[in-house]
């Protein structure tokens, strides 16, 4: 399949882009595979393509039950970054951020990777503190980061309410300038096609109904298109990650599924020229390319599947980024969305071998997945292809609850709504 | 007299001009003009330009669909970017300006996107732009380099960071029907259930009511629709159950039948009154809803289909009859049904040329036939409009000869003059509410549309939106929707006789005629039908890839005008049928919503603000506050030219030196009262409570059910059955809920009653050496010596005539006392106890004071209990209770919580003689360009005044086993590194002899 | 969303605390079985459809609450008082 | 005694404010109660601690959720959750009256006629206002005279008792009383307000 450049732009403009082949192709499921990936999102499709590029492995299919990239990384605030505080996460995004780094040459497709940097804005001293703790953990880890007065912030962010009388007030900010946004459809679409061109099976329209065994052992799945073999299964499907295993038998898992909603203004002109979240509550904003200013806060703080957020909650995030950005409550809200979260107990993901045979298992990515997808796909392929996990994902097992030895970035327990 | 404004008819009120400015140019208009309207009967056809070929473009619609004129509104001193210029009413001194072109929209630089298009469409992106592998510009730095530009190019209008000066304001509203859209089927289903005796709002996005009904010719009992409509609105006046909303736009459909809809209350007048609100933001609570939102008129798809001077068939009508303006001097309609005949009509009797109306059905019935006639014209069947000519403004279209069957043109490209061309593809019922609450729309092979299947919650359609177009209809439909919601059956009374008989404006199943040219489906976005058929190609087939392929629907106006026409491409490509295709869900919007509006009363203040019943005496007194959560709390009372640290050492020194007084009333604090209130702290603390003597406190830590830390605070027991709990200021709530979650769920057994009594106590802690001389000097009523109260004894006086309650305990290591005293005396109690304390020189402190004081006596606050900690790395273990179990006693010795390896509490202290810093980690071995290995941080730090060093608390590596050592303060992100010796975290009186003395 | 309170009648979710699962079965407090205290603190069922949960009436009477909620739809079934819902958490 | 000292501060001032096109729309006052409790009854016993009150307020207190009730001198009691009663009256020994009557074995009472500020606000426009505030229905079908509702404003915890056909008096939690006096008035400029 032809590469994309400029020079095949302007040639399929000259045949007047008749002659653009299909991103990926259609095939129907064969019998069997090396391995099956359940779930065609940005995580399932990373490891597809991981599996290929890295470990040879190609017999394998990836199984959506929708279209491609449907899933949260079809509705999505996009922002990229490993400005986290325990090393175990630290290590863990910025292997992720590395391979962000070089994503779009990578898989041939551009993936609009834009490193405008995030910043978090502190609001009290003792907030500041905490921020800066996580800043120099990130610097003791190799990452970047950078302690911003309100003065530089007033100057690097201009519309943010700066001012002393703010309800409150500003007192610093911690920026990670290799931290961004990526174009979250095209990070699907890149692997999708950079997996299909290794060979592997992208299968639309196929949901999984149960699982193949053989006694403990997983040996396939009933899928509404037929049963399916395959050596080992693999399981990266985000908010559906309990649905799924209650179709391998397992009631009761370390997940909660919350709605997250977004929302994007109308398009303007360049406004905001980084990632900026405010400390005094739960917002985080950027600008998309198009213009528009795209935001998110908190969960909706209750388990629910239905892709619909609720009226308070939107509230509260207009009130939030009305408070960081005065001039902002004169634009208009375009649309709003809601995705379905796998929040786990301590508000980081889980990628492992198990908890069958033949199952290998990626989830609880929180409302964090979007940033993950390159070190997820990575470290679960390696983990599939090797039946053991990668130096980055070994401490994100399930038994490191049985053991204490949660990873918890907020210290909110096993209390999934509020990670 | 303004070049397209008919002489007479229309509803605008022709004795009131308006002058307004578009692009800095003055006009005029009439009141009830839209800018839009406004703007055509000025005769200006160019009003905007395109987002990615920056085409030229003119008003498109006449509603809430409008794609293609948005402007920016210069108001109030701010910008208000992408408005649609349909959805602006005129009012004098109007500012309005053109967005998306430079210097100007005649002459557009970013017009050369066109020459690119080619290039440009859909996916470009994608493909190219991944930059050089090595050199400069390699990783993300080229693609970077180009999205500045691109962005710079893209958004619409320019928007300002001046703050909204705009008020908004929320209403809640609860009715037993709430009707979406005042058109004749929303008012029949108002009145319906009005005169049921059910409470009814109605909201109508427009500022008047009745919607089709204003602009056609139709009369209801022989009365002009407009009028009848305008009677009936009056009635529903007169009910007091009812309230019209007008200029509301209903937008949200919630769960459990609460919806939002905005109403922009003031936006029709120059300017705001002091006090009101520019826009309202309604949340509805119906027990019933009636969708009676009517229809979206649909193009057609042909190439040049932009050009300004193109418009909707339905629009032209509106503006000749409702604002009298001509859409044009010679129109040509095209269509492929029967509703553009009645416009030509209305264009025909405002005075206009009808210059042909082509239609791609081969045959047409009487009835347009007749209309057709008496347009002026025979219209042309069988054919289609197959291109545009002109640049900024129309000159003309191309009619071939068409086959509806194959889609096929064939013969001469006839050149027809015209400077308007009005385009009817057909109806589309507004689904979007109901898609927002679940339902997924059924396609109507006769209707050629989508219309609303069963209701999943409790809604009712009427009118249009069940795709009922005709007046007679939509009347029956809405009253009988009214009816329903009231809990009645249909009614066979009288309707209205309504003449003439509507046409079935059901359509030809064309929506797009494939020629040489662009021809645009999403006008805003521009993306084309060719764009369409390269996502097919590459594998976008789905609706949700072609949308997101493509942008297809992702503008503004949400696809209003461009959704079912795109999915007919794409079906057509994909040789399968629209249902087949799919659809795409609907999200709230409805329409765009000024963010301000959805914070209402918290744009401007987003956090109630929490005050301490001495808050006004620390401000007078010049306390910095700062912020506690929703507290504001006294930082130092810093005086003249003091630093903040300047100021927080003098007061600690001064309560180690003498006496301090601090203001403690935000500790969270809750009456734990009943029978079986001991054996309750029994189970939520991890020590034991029911051995405490009445008129004695405890110190208490509390788990989570993992067996980490949650909170601590002081409990003290007032009577037997009768407790005072404190907690940390920061956990206030969070401790409630969970204790009243134990005895709700837990332990519903127990006899327990929990009030927060935070806010009925004042506090303030005396501490320092002095503490007992100054209360000696003011409390009556008790002895506070050794004996009566000894550490951790509580004790009830007086205090200038207020009654008090001492409790004495200390986080400083001073002998110290906590006086509560009811909060409305609190400021009385202060101002005795600063006076009682005048000659020991006592000194208020704030938190960084308070704060150093803990430190030198190695007191965990929130910084150190962080939801990670475990009582042993507090080294609290002596408080985990063997005798009993707890919350958080099953999980709490798990092996990598009791690992002797992890973060514990130390002390440290400076040896370089400078400042530590909140944060900073520490590390073995490391410089300042390689941070190395973190093995712990600084928690907390201080000035101790008592050392006279900089010391700190620390969660360390091994903790204990540290002390003693060195290691290195690593603190990259404020460039400060230095030695300092790790050692117990009791700094100061660690055997408690000045506490206990 | 409404959710009925059973002392205050229908009231805007707004004033409502999620509080999570509500069948899960504390062990008996001095169990030392710590499965048995790993499956209650950690473990869900997470279900897609109908759902047992607790909700605290935060902003109004303060009461705990049984609601069975469908997490597909969001329409709920039922509501009652925890203190008096028949089952769920007791020890 | 000494005179407690309200939370509302100097920008609660007396006079006039906001559009007064249409007249004075509500009147804005803080109640100075001398005694507030909260009355709270273990199951089984709402019923005897009702009539506890009401025999001690000379007032008659229906057990029913959200019902409530006022003396002829201005006590008032109403129910605020499940066996939870606001009592309040202006005379600062009430508190200790209650306190005395209510019995171990009925329930449990707490003192907070410091820890709630009582803000009234009665007028014409007095639900119009009110309704931007909460999402409550202040139609007087849905809330008769004398009932109480508890319900928030964002972070502000509130009871509410409805003390005439346009009247309403509100308890506040002292620390939030003047954050919300002042949201009230923002709330009443459109229909012009006076503070009294």
């Amino acid at each position: 399949m032809a590469e994309y450049s400029a020079l095949s732009l302007l040639k399929n403009a000259l045949s007047g882009n008749r002659d653009w082949k299909p991103a990926w192709r259609k095939p129907d499921p064969k019998p069997r595979y090396d391995v099956i990936v359940i779930g065609g999102g940005g995580h399932g499709l990373a490891t597809a393509y991981y599996l290929a590029a890295e470990h040879g492995i190609t017999n394998v299919a990836v199984l959506e039950k929708g279209w491609l990239g449907s899933g949260n990384i079809g509705r999505n605030t996009t922002i990229v970054r490993s400005n986290y505080l325990l090393p175990e996460s630290l290590r863990f995004y910025e292997f992720s951020m590395k391979l962000w780094e070089n994503l779009s040459h990578e898989l041939n497709y551009n993936v609009m990777f834009s490193q405008r940097g995030v910043l978090n804005l502190a609001h009290s001293p003792g907030q500041a503190d905490a921020f800066i703790r996580r800043g120099n953990a990130m610097r003791h880890g190799g990452v970047d980061a950078e302690w911003l007065t309100p003065q530089e912030i007033a100057r690097k962010v201009p519309g943010l309410d700066t001012s002393g009388s703010a309800r409150f007030p500003i007192a610093g900010g911690l920026l990670q300038p290799r931290a961004g946004t990526a174009r979250h459809d095209a990070v699907a679409w890149g692997y999708a096609r950079a997996a299909d061109r290794r060979g592997v099976d992208l299968i639309e329209n196929c949901e999984v109904t149960g699982f193949l065994r053989d006694g403990d052992q997983i040996t396939g799945v009933s899928t509404t298109r037929g049963d399916i073999r395959a050596k080992k299964v693999a399981l990266a499907v985000a908010g559906s990650t309990s649905r799924v295993l209650q179709r391998a038998g397992i009631e009761r898992f370390p997940i909660e599924s919350h709605v997250l909603q977004a929302f994007v203004s109308e398009a303007i002109k360049p406004f905001v020229n980084c990632v900026v979240t405010f400390g005094a509550g739960h917002l985080y904003m950027s600008q998309s390319d198009k213009g528009g200013l795209v935001f998110g806060g908190s969960l909706d703080f209750y388990n629910s599947y239905a892709q619909r957020g609720n009226l308070p909650a939107a509230e509260d995030v207009m009130s939030e980024i009305c408070a960081m950005f005065p001039a902002v409550a004169r634009l208009r809200l375009l649309r709003s969305w809601g995705g379905v979260m796998d929040m786990s107990m301590d508000g980081s993901p889980i990628i492992t071998r198990g908890p069958l045979p033949g199952l290998y298992l990626n989830c609880g990515w929180c409302y964090g997945g979007f940033k993950a997808t390159p070190a997820s796909g990575y470290s679960f392929a390696w983990t599939i292809a090797r039946d053991e996990p990668h130096a980055i994902n070994a401490p994100f097992t399930l038994s490191r609850f049985e053991r204490g030895a949660a990873i918890d970035e907020t210290g909110h327990g096993p209390t999934p709504k509020l990670h | 007299m303004s070049p397209r404004r008919t002489r007479t008819g229309g509803l605008i009120d022709r004795a009131r001009t308006i002058r307004f400015t578009f692009d800095g140019e003055s006009y005029t208009g009439h009141a009830g003009d839209t800018l839009a309207s406004a703007l055509l009967a000025n005769g200006v056809s160019l009003a905007g330009r395109s987002f990615k070929y920056h085409r030229p473009r003119g008003v498109f619609s006449a509603g809430i669909d409008e794609p293609n004129v948005l402007v920016t509104l210069l108001r109030e001193g701010v910008r208000e970017p992408n408005i649609p210029a349909t959805q602006i009413e005129i009012y004098d001194g109007l500012r309005a300006e053109s967005q998306n072109r430079f210097p100007s929209l005649a002459w557009d630089l970013g017009a050369v996107n066109q020459l690119g298009g080619r290039l440009i469409g859909a996916g470009f992106y994608y493909k190219t732009f991944m930059g050089p592998v090595i050199g400069p510009l390699k990783g993300t730095r080229f693609w970077m380099m180009c999205e500045h530009f691109i962005r710079c190019a893209a958004g619409l209008g320019r928007a300002d960071y001046e703050a909204d000066p705009s008020r908004y304001e929320r209403v809640n509203a609860f009715c037993d029907v709430l009707v979406v859209g005042g058109g004749i089927a929303g008012l029949m289903a108002a009145e319906a259930a009005a005169k049921a005796g059910k409470r009814v709002i109605l909201a109508e996005q427009e500022p008047q009511t009745g919607g089709f009904a204003r602009w056609s010719d139709e009369t209801l009992d022989g009365k002009p629709a407009h009028q009848w409509v305008a009677e009936l609105t009056e009635r529903l006046t007169r009910f007091d159950t009812v309230r019209l909303l007008p200029r509301t736009a209903v937008w949200g459909y919630y769960d459990g039948n609460t919806l939002a809809a905005l109403e922009r209350v003031h936006d029709h007048v120059a300017r705001t009154p002091k006090g009101h609100a520019r826009q309202r933001h309604w949340t509805i609570r119906a027990r019933d809803v009636v969708l009676a939102t009517g229809a979206l008129e649909r193009p057609i798809v042909f190439p040049g289909n932009d050009r300004p001077g193109v418009m909707l068939a339905g629009a032209t009508r509106r503006y000749a009859t409702e604002f009298g303006v001509l859409p044009g001097n010679r129109t040509i309609f095209f269509t492929n049904n029967d509703s553009a005949y009645e416009a030509a009509v209305a264009i025909k009797r405002a005075g206009g040329h009808i210059a042909a109306i082509v239609d791609v059905r081969p045959r047409i019935g009487d009835a347009a036939t007749a209309l057709a006639t008496e347009a002026g014209v025979v219209p042309l069947t069988g054919r289609a409009v197959a291109g545009t000519k002109g640049s900024r403004a129309l000159s003309g279209a191309l009619v071939q000869a068409f086959d509806a069957e194959t889609g096929r043109l064939s013969g001469e490209a006839r050149p027809l003059e015209c400077d308007s061309l009005a385009v009817s593809g057909g109806w589309q019922p507004v689904l979007h509410l109901a898609s927002q609450a679940g339902a997924k729309p059924v396609w109507d092979e006769d209707k050629q549309a989508f219309l609303p299947p069963e209701p999943a919650q409790r809604w009712t359609g009427a009118g249009a939106f069940l795709g009922k177009f005709s007046s007679a209809d939509a009347l029956a439909s809405g009253r009988d929707a009214g009816l329903k919601c009231a809990g009645k059956r249909p009614s066979r009374a009288r309707l209205p006789e309504i003449a003439p008989e509507a046409l079935n404006p059901a359509p030809a199943p064309v929506l797009e005629i494939r020629g040489r040219g662009k021809a645009f489906v999403d006008f805003q976005h521009d993306v084309t039908a060719d764009d369409v058929r390269l996502a097919h190609r590459e594998g976008f087939v789905s609706v949700e890839h072609l949308k997101r392929y493509t942008t297809l629907g992702m503008a503004t106006d949400q696809g209003k005008t461009s959704n079912v026409p795109g999915l007919a491409i794409m079906a057509a490509a994909r040789g399968i049928t629209i249902p087949e295709a799919g659809t795409t869900r609907f999200r709230p919007p409805y329409s765009p919503v000024a963010i301000g509006a959805l914070a209402a009363e918290r744009y401007g203040d987003l956090k109630p603000e929490r005050f301490t019943p001495m808050h006004d005496w620390h401000v007078e007194h010049g306390a910095e506050m700062t912020p506690a959560g929703l507290w504001h709390r006294p930082l130092v009372y810093a005086s003249a030219g003091e630093t903040v640290e300047q100021a927080y050492i003098r007061e600690a020194a001064a309560v180690r030196r003498s006496v301090g007084i601090v203001d403690v009333s935000t500790l969270g604090k809750i009456a734990v009262k009943g029978p079986d209130a001991a054996t309750f702290l029994d189970r939520v603390y991890t020590n034991t409570f029911s051995t405490l003597k009445v008129g004695k406190a405890r110190y208490g830590l509390m788990l989570r059910e993992d067996g980490i830390a949650f909170d601590d605070g002081t409990t003290w027991r007032l009577g037997e059955t009768d407790f005072l709990m404190t907690t940390t200021t920061a956990n206030a709530g969070a401790v409630m809920q969970h204790l009243e979650y134990c005895l709700d769920v837990l332990w519903p057994d127990l006899r327990v009653h929990l009030t927060s009594v935070t806010d009925q106590w004042a506090g303030a802690a005396i501490a320092g050496p002095q503490a007992r001389a100054v209360l000696e000097r003011c409390v009556t009523g008790t002895k506070v010596d050794n004996e009566t109260l000894p550490f951790m004894g509580i004790v009830h006086g007086q205090i200038d005539g207020a009654l008090v309650m001492i409790c004495r305990l200390s986080f400083s290591g001073e002998r110290a006392y906590e006086v509560y005293c009811g909060a409305g005396h609190g400021q009385h109690v202060w101002e005795a106890l600063m006076e009682a304390g005048e000659p020991f020189d006592i000194t208020p402190y704030g938190m960084e004071a308070l704060g150093a004081l803990r430190i030198e006596k190695g007191h965990v606050t929130g910084a150190e209990i962080d939801g990670r900690t475990t009582a042993r790395d507090l080294y609290l273990d002596w408080m985990l209770s063997k005798k009993k179990p707890f919350i958080g006693s099953g999980l709490m010795d798990r092996p990598a919580l009791i690992d002797r390896n992890r973060l514990r509490l130390v002390g440290i202290v400076s040896l370089d003689g400078q400042k530590l810093g909140g944060g900073a980690h520490l590390v073995e071995r490391g410089s300042s360009d390689e941070p190395g290995e973190s093995i712990g941080h600084v928690t907390a730090y201080c000035y101790s005044p008592a050392l006279q060093k900089y010391i700190g608390l620390a969660l360390v590596r091994g903790g204990k086993a540290r002390h003693g050592t060195r290691v290195l303060l690593s603190d990259p992100l404020r460039r400060r590194f230095g030695q300092v010796e790790v050692v117990s975290h009791h700094f100061f009186d660690p055997d408690g002899e000045r506490m206990h003395g | 969303m409404l959710i009925d309170c059973p002392h205050c009648g229908p009231r805007d979710l707004a004033e409502f605390s999620y509080q999570g699962d509500a069948t899960r079965t504390r062990p008996d407090p001095a169990s030392t079985d710590t499965k048995a205290w790993l499956d209650y603190v950690y473990n869900r069922p997470n279900p897609a459809g109908l759902h047992r949960e607790y909700w605290q009436h935060a902003g109004g009477c303060r009461a705990h609450l049984v609601v069975e909620r469908d997490t597909l739809t969001h329409e709920i079934r039922s509501v009652a008082f925890a203190r008096s819902a028949d089952s769920g958490d007791a020890a | 005694m000494v005179e407690r000292a309200s939370p509302l501060g100097g920008g609660f001032r007396p006079g006039s404010h906001g559009d007064f096109a249409d007249g004075n729309g509500v009147t804005i006052s803080e109640v100075l109660k001398g005694s507030i409790v909260e009355a709270n009854a273990w199951p089984g016993k709402e019923k005897a601690l009702a009539e506890s009150i009401s025999a001690t307020c000379r007032l008659t207190l229906p057990a029913l959720p959200g019902n409530g009730a006022a003396s002829r001198e201005g006590t008032c009691a109403f129910n605020i959750g499940p066996g939870r009663f606001l009592v309040s009256g202006m005379d600062e020994a009430l508190a200790g009256d209650i306190i005395a009557a209510i019995g171990d074995e009925t329930g449990t009472v707490t003192d907070l006629s410091h820890g709630r500020t009582v803000l009234s606000i009665e007028g014409p426009r007095v639900e119009w206002v009110l309704a931007k505030l909460f999402a409550l229905d202040f139609s007087l079908t849905a809330f008769p005279v004398h009932a109480g509702r508890a319900t928030a404003h964002h972070d502000v915890f509130v009871q509410i008792q409805r003390r005439g056909e346009k009247r309403f008096e509100f308890y506040v939690f002292r620390s939030f009383a003047r954050a919300f006096a002042k949201t009230l008035c923002r709330a009443a400029e459109d229909v012009g307000y006076t503070i009294r």
